[in-house]
């Protein structure tokens, strides 16, 4: 069992569930995303997605692309990525999950980016533009790896492949919450809801949940957790913080810091 | 080339591979999408009723078939045989309407009641707000908003059409981030909005499509040529951007190995200066918009922008089934500055009366070029993708002619 | 209308004359020329070798035939079948090159190695530029100054293409100017010249001339709607500048009295605004350019500046023919004006896809306003003379879209 | 026989041809030209060519289009000139003639036109946009009024032509001296020359030749005159001095006056 499932069976035991923060590495320099890091680590992440930004996000809404073109325009690359990793990995120990586009692996070389995820301490790897039908080569490098290669589920996900995609996913399933790229919303859709409620019975004791694009709200994680849920990926709303206080370091930190403490509160069952 | 003897039938496969090219690398949530277009498009394009309402638009609307011109004066220069396929007459101006008019007829009866396209100069979304109202279908094309500014003309064009152009502010402004918004946008409305992608690009089931609605070219092609001549042509040339009006032009060829494919990338200042357009010339293999394929990228794969005087060949990628057959040999591939396309239109121009558009001015050229090799009664058949009329702005800049 | 049942044949008599209108009021320094003009082109339009020259440069070159297409969906707005007749698909983008190749290809037999042109908006100088292109003659184009500071953009085409435009300062500017003084030159360089006049105006032979290489337009109508309809059409549109592109779609279905044919003049501001181009509609007798016709003219005879928003309809006079055919009941002539013309842009833009020019938009603005007098099987052909591309920056400045 | 056949043989029997200015009408105004037409009479005019202005005047050059431009912008019409020929008649009898164009003979009426001329004293009328084949009616008027319709023949003109438009040309035959229109050149061309060859066989004892477009220079006229010619036409010339100096009407009368007389010297067979 990998370290991220175990992470999530650690949680349940304590009645909580899964607070999964995502930044982009390097934005908007690779110092200051070090110590927003550190900063979720601090305010209870449980969980942290990491981005390698990608100059052509195209599942990615304005928010997190934006973030990726401050990343880029500040030098990030993957060598730097990796590097700040393993940075990461000298002050805490929770998993970390890449999120990242293919064409960035694909370059590296499948192989050598799984075995450098596992090098310098990734537990997880999510590729949005790599379905279950292109996956067999990066399937390959994460089972030899050990490092999880997390598919995303759609509203629109039929049941068969679903259940192709089930076969296969490790570490959680990332139920992708409406019909729409990321970015913060002020509602749930129905929709999401719905979806939670189509596959769970297919994850259930097999494999975590977690639910992502567009959850910014208190009120979304409980509504999600209520309707199964195992964890509540947040994404452009943390980056929302950074980018509208880009020069002031300090506020960052402290906003997102209690951001995320609020969220992780209610994935802690006291209600 | 004794492995293209069978080459029809095998590509794409099931998965929209064209030997290790193509495939569907696309976000979940548009996987279903594509399924169902893909289904839809087999359902469809092999239908008589679909076949008839396509020859049918074809016909009277777009105005096919469209001559395969023997160019008399072009030929003395030259010293073969020339003949261009007179896509630039095709209406709206260039072939990018055979695709835009098979895809929004495939459309309604998918039951999807609007159209998004991305474009860069304007050509293509012209083309999609052409059939958007000629089908009555909402229509929204994404485009870059540095594309916007310059390209004001083609703004007015598609607005006077009644599509809405939304500028895209993102990335570089320009077109590989109007497809980027267009791909967000199909994401957010997958149920009644087609994606109608401009070239063989993108994920599968779109180089097929294209390739199948622009395949018209070839097969004209092939008929005239054995009116006029009674033999097929010893060469075909035709310019690359994403490939469309090149893999139309070629398909109907790739068996017939005595008839040398052509396609010419855009080299803009220079191979050598890195601003060019050249992905199949000198790019590398790499993941872009959907699907494998060569792009031009850095070495940690971060798309790399483009360059070429004319905007329809400035793409960083270029439709996966062109790897193909330029990997396995059978199609040739070269590339043109911007300067050689410039002296091709005033050549082509002054010679012929035709203002070719700048994309196909970039196969003028390589043909010039090439000539020599040819003999008086050698067959060179070059696909005039477009007409120039598209262009006069940016001809205006960089050829001044005398008072 | 008993007496169009023998027209044919009778028209224009040896003198040129159609009725009492016509002729050759030419200064005498030309009749030689206009002789020579006339006899050529009855040796060469009668032989089966020039006819088989000019088919192959409308086929091949011109992109003829082009389509009659079914607008389906004006079609349903209109209550009746409407067709266009799609003279936009043309190369240059209008029916004026069906024209100018005729008359270079002329050029040629009579051994002339120039051609020259007047031209107004630069349509006609466009169309004469390619044709010159085409067959290698020195070509330069008369233009009024005025024209030339508004055209910039036919300017500039024409130039490409290697004309040489002379602008000319004197009278208003404008287009009969441009004419004066191309006849002025004409005068000065007979031997080696061939003017190319550009409608079926001017002295004798040029509306016989202009008429015979048009009247490919309405002898396609007639075999196209024979094949879709199986019927002649109930009524049949064009517009009327000089009158060439209405000459070419009536000519061959004069003797069909069951088609109404209605020519559609340039209304401008209003015929009481006296800020108009409808010659024919409310002009009155008289010579102009060589021919007795209907002209826009002030008591002493002194002719009037004319106004429409398409360049192509701003000339104060009209063929002699259409006088005719007007007079003897045969042609109903109407006006449309600049609003309704605009008007009837945006309804075929965003009803069919298709941006037409100016110039026949008059012509659809009219089949609006009377489609109610047709019922749902009544067939009513449009011609569409030309494109709209052209028009952009007129459009721009009349037709204000939102961002 | 018409007056201007009659000028012709009286400046025969002195040995002299004739000098033919032209202007036009009302150019810069009405009453300027009233003075120009004077000065050209004391100056020796044998004939004068009066234009009236034609909006369109196709058969001419710059000068002489200019000319009808400024005629035309300070409110000259055909009524005026009637008007101002009759003030002419009041200080000159020498023949008159009209140029126009058909268009403004058509508005009027043919019919009225000529009888018109005649009313007040006009002996001829050079149309040059009607050729022989469309003068029916014109002549028919012509006859009628004993006003002579003049028909202007070129280098180009078949011997065929020719003898058709001799059959009815009246008063002299206008010879078109090059292959061009109006205006002032500095040398006469060879072809002019051999056309007065050509058709003198002709014309002779029928009806004067008079010779015009381009001539600028006493040498033309002497050339001309050697060459058989009767009458020689001045235009271009003319108005170019006039143009030059449109704001001093002093100046003009002067200069046209000295112009005249050199030209007209130059008929005289002193030589
Ligand atoms: C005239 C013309 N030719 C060629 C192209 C290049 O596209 P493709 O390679 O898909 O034919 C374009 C694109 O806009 C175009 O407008
Ligand atoms: C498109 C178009 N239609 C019509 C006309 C009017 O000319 P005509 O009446 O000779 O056809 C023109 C003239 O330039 C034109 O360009």
């Amino acid at each position: 069992m990998s370290k991220i499932e175990q992470k999530f069976i650690e949680l349940e035991k304590k009645n909580e569930k899964a607070l999964i923060p995502f930044i982009t590495l390097g934005d908007p320099s690779p110092e200051f995303s070090l110590k927003i890091v550190r900063t979720l680590v601090d305010s209870g992440a449980d969980i942290i997605e990491l981005g390698i930004p990608f100059s052509d996000p195209i599942a990615d809404g304005p928010t997190i692309q934006a973030s990726s073109m401050r990343s880029l325009a500040n030098g990030m690359t993957p060598d730097l990525a990796f590097n700040l990793v393993k940075e990461i990995r000298g002050f805490t120990n929770i998993p970390l999950v890449f999120l990242t586009y293919y064409n960035i692996v694909f370059q590296r070389g499948v192989n050598r980016f799984f075995h450098d995820c596992s090098e310098c301490g990734i537990d997880g790897v999510i590729i949005p533009d790599l379905p279950v039908e292109e996956a067999a080569l990066a399937l390959e490098a994460s089972r030899k790896t050990n490092v999880d290669l997390i598919f995303i589920v759609t509203p629109a996900t039929s049941e068969s492949r679903l259940s192709k995609i089930l076969q296969v996913a490790r570490g959680f399933v990332y139920v992708v919450s409406l019909f729409g790229v990321t970015g913060a919303r002020k509602k749930l859709s129905e929709i999401t809801l719905e979806t939670l409620k189509k596959i769970k019975p297919y994850t259930k004791g097999k494999i975590p949940v977690s639910v992502g694009f567009g959850i910014s709200k208190p009120e979304h994680v409980k509504e999600l957790i209520l309707a199964g849920a195992d964890g509540a990926i947040v994404g452009s709303a943390i980056i929302d913080i950074l980018a509208k206080n880009l020069k002031h370091e300090k506020v960052v930190i402290e906003k997102i810091g209690k951001y995320v403490q609020i969220m992780k509160k209610m994935t802690i069952r006291h209600w | 080339m004794k492995n293209t003897l069978r080459y029809y039938g095998k590509y794409p496969d099931e998965y929209g591979h064209y030997g290790e090219f193509g495939g569907k690398f696309a976000p979940e949530i548009l996987i279903p999408a594509l399924d169902e277009l893909e289904q839809s498009f087999h359902e469809n394009y092999s239908s008589e009723k679909f076949q008839a309402e396509l020859i049918n638009l074809y016909g009277d609307y777009a105005g096919r078939p469209t001559p395969l011109y023997f160019c008399e004066r072009l030929s003395e220069k030259f010293g073969c045989k020339v003949y261009f396929k007179r896509e630039d007459l095709v209406h709206g101006g260039a072939h990018k309407l055979n695709n835009t008019l098979g895809q929004a007829l495939l459309a309604t009866k998918m039951k999807k009641d609007r159209l998004i396209a991305e474009t860069g100069a304007g050509q293509h979304g012209f083309a999609t707000a052409i059939a958007g109202a000629k089908f009555g279908l909402t229509t929204e094309i994404f485009m870059g908003h540095k594309d916007v500014m310059r390209q004001k003309h083609n703004v007015y064009r598609m607005k006077l059409l009644g599509a809405k152009v939304i500028p895209v502010y993102s990335g570089d402004q320009t077109l590989k981030d109007a497809i980027n918004e267009a791909l967000r946008d199909w994401i957010s409305n997958i149920h009644h909005t087609h994606y109608l992608i401009g070239s063989v690009v993108g994920p599968h089931p779109y180089p097929l499509i294209v390739r199948e609605f622009q395949r018209v070219i070839g097969k004209e092609i092939k008929e005239q040529i054995m009116t006029k001549e009674g033999r097929l042509p010893d060469v075909i040339l035709a310019c690359i951007g994403g490939g469309s009006n090149a893999m139309g032009t070629f398909y109907e060829f790739i068996e017939n190995d005595s008839t040398a494919l052509i396609g010419i990338e855009a080299e803009g200042e220079g191979i050598a200066t890195g601003k060019h357009g050249a992905s199949l010339f000198a790019g590398t293999k790499g993941i872009l918009h959907g699907a494998l394929t060569y792009i031009l990228q850095d070495e940690y794969g971060q798309i790399q922008e483009s360059h070429s005087i004319s905007a329809g060949l400035d793409y960083p990628g270029v439709g996966p089934e062109h790897v193909l057959l330029k990997e396995i040999g059978r199609l040739k591939v070269v590339a043109a500055t911007d300067k050689e396309a410039l002296e091709a239109i005033d050549l082509c121009c002054k010679t012929e009366g035709i203002i070719p558009a700048l994309e196909p001015a970039h196969a003028i050229a390589h043909a010039a070029k090439i000539s020599a090799e040819y003999d008086k009664d050698d067959i060179m058949v070059i696909t005039l993708s477009g007409s120039g009329s598209k262009d006069l702005d940016i001809l205006k800049q960089h050829m001044r002619l005398e008072e």
